[in-house]
């Protein structure tokens, strides 16, 4: 059971939640969320603006198919991911994971894996404008090696 | 040996999209291009005084997957050429 | 930041959530909450109740221990931890660790060692009720062995 | 030499305290009691067809802090002793 949304709009971690542990019943032991905020400071300095592009259709394939991934690696009852985009600024939600999970080792290493290709293998571009000039954000070093791990 | 074309819809993101100063066009180019012939192509008319299209640094999809430059195009292909992904 | 409590009541994930966004500002830009549940079947069978006893004060003190070290060891805006005691069923919430930072990474890592560390240092016994009789559970070598790996 | 003695709290938990059917008793024991005779002593008194309060698998908090057996116990000391922990 997953659900993979792309949106403009913000989501309620509560609405899904809620959902998610209807849709559970006793089975899960263990859900574990991870919640993606803008900061007001990046890297490169102060962020006022961050602006999210993604390619409509080939962006939720990717995410379907990290889930599908995780899936395949762990036993999860439930999979959601939110992934916003468009204008945001700092304090918005921009990504929620939420994994269910009979025990707590399949839910945070499944969650912490789909966060990790998320940064890597979804079709998302970052753009952020700080005190002066807005920049697109180039992919970091440290991303691609916390990808790599899961290889291993 | 007779020449055809094809017509194929080209789309660029983000960084590519703002320096080339369109999001999607509609292009020809002969049969048994490749995506490379293309990503060529593409610099050559839009991109000279523009570097962001350099195959180096660019990935492409073709019909929403990504695929290598050697990549035959074919009538009707969807094509996405955009930077590195930054997401999350 | 931080808070620790033990109660009989249930907790709210929205509630907890929306006050330590309230709290963060612009610094966050990673929230890891983890919830656990009672399930309807644990290793020994099926579970209808459980029975969470714990030692007033030595609990919560070991609680604000293992929080004391997880931000020790991460950079960490803000840990909240809720654990319930009392009768339970399945399906009922048992526990909530939300842990805030500016890194993903540091906030997958501490809100999973406080859940290995709150499985084998929090004072808390458990006692499950199957079809039949109630028995309280042991410890298992597997929370052991999660809480030592932290140690390498 | 004289003997004096000291008294305490103690307290029981989970099915160290269902077994011996109390959850909390003041007891009088010599100065200079350590832990692990303490141990003994409730044993023998309440514990004789019950293996639970073996001091092998038992657990004992000193005023709310984990301690050795051979800790000495001292006036109005606040002990509990308690199986393994399963927290979460």
């Amino acid at each position: 059971m997953h659900s993979v949304r792309v949106q403009e709009e913000d989501f309620s971690i509560h609405a899904e939640w809620k959902a998610c542990h209807e849709r559970l019943g006793g089975k899960a032991g263990a859900v574990v969320s991870f919640v993606g905020l803008v900061r007001e400071r990046s890297n490169t300095g102060n962020v006022s603006r961050l602006y999210l592009e993604h390619y409509p259709g080939m962006t939720e394939t990717s995410i379907e198919q990290i889930v599908a991934k995780a899936q395949q690696r762990w036993s999860l009852f439930d999979v959601i991911v939110i992934h916003r985009v468009g204008e945001l600024q700092p304090e918005d939600q921009i990504v929620l994971v939420i994994v269910a999970s009979a025990h707590r080792a399949d839910a945070f290493a499944a969650c912490e894996f789909i966060m990790d290709f998320l940064k890597t293998e979804a079709f998302f571009w970052k753009k952020e404008t700080g005190d002066e000039e807005a920049v697109w954000i180039e992919p970091t070093l440290n991303d691609t090696y916390r990808r790599e791990k899961w290889q291993k | 040996m007779t020449t055809q074309s094809i017509t194929i819809q080209v789309k660029f993101f983000a960084s590519l999209r703002e320096s080339l100063g369109m999001s999607q066009i509609n292009l020809t180019v002969p049969v048994e291009s490749t995506v490379e012939m293309l990503l060529k192509e593409i610099q050559d008319t839009y991109g000279r005084d523009n570097p962001l299209i350099d195959i180096r640094h660019v990935h492409v999809a073709v019909n929403q997957q990504l695929v290598e430059f050697d990549q035959m195009i074919e009538q009707d292909d969807e094509i996405a050429i955009f930077p590195p992904i930054t997401g999350g």
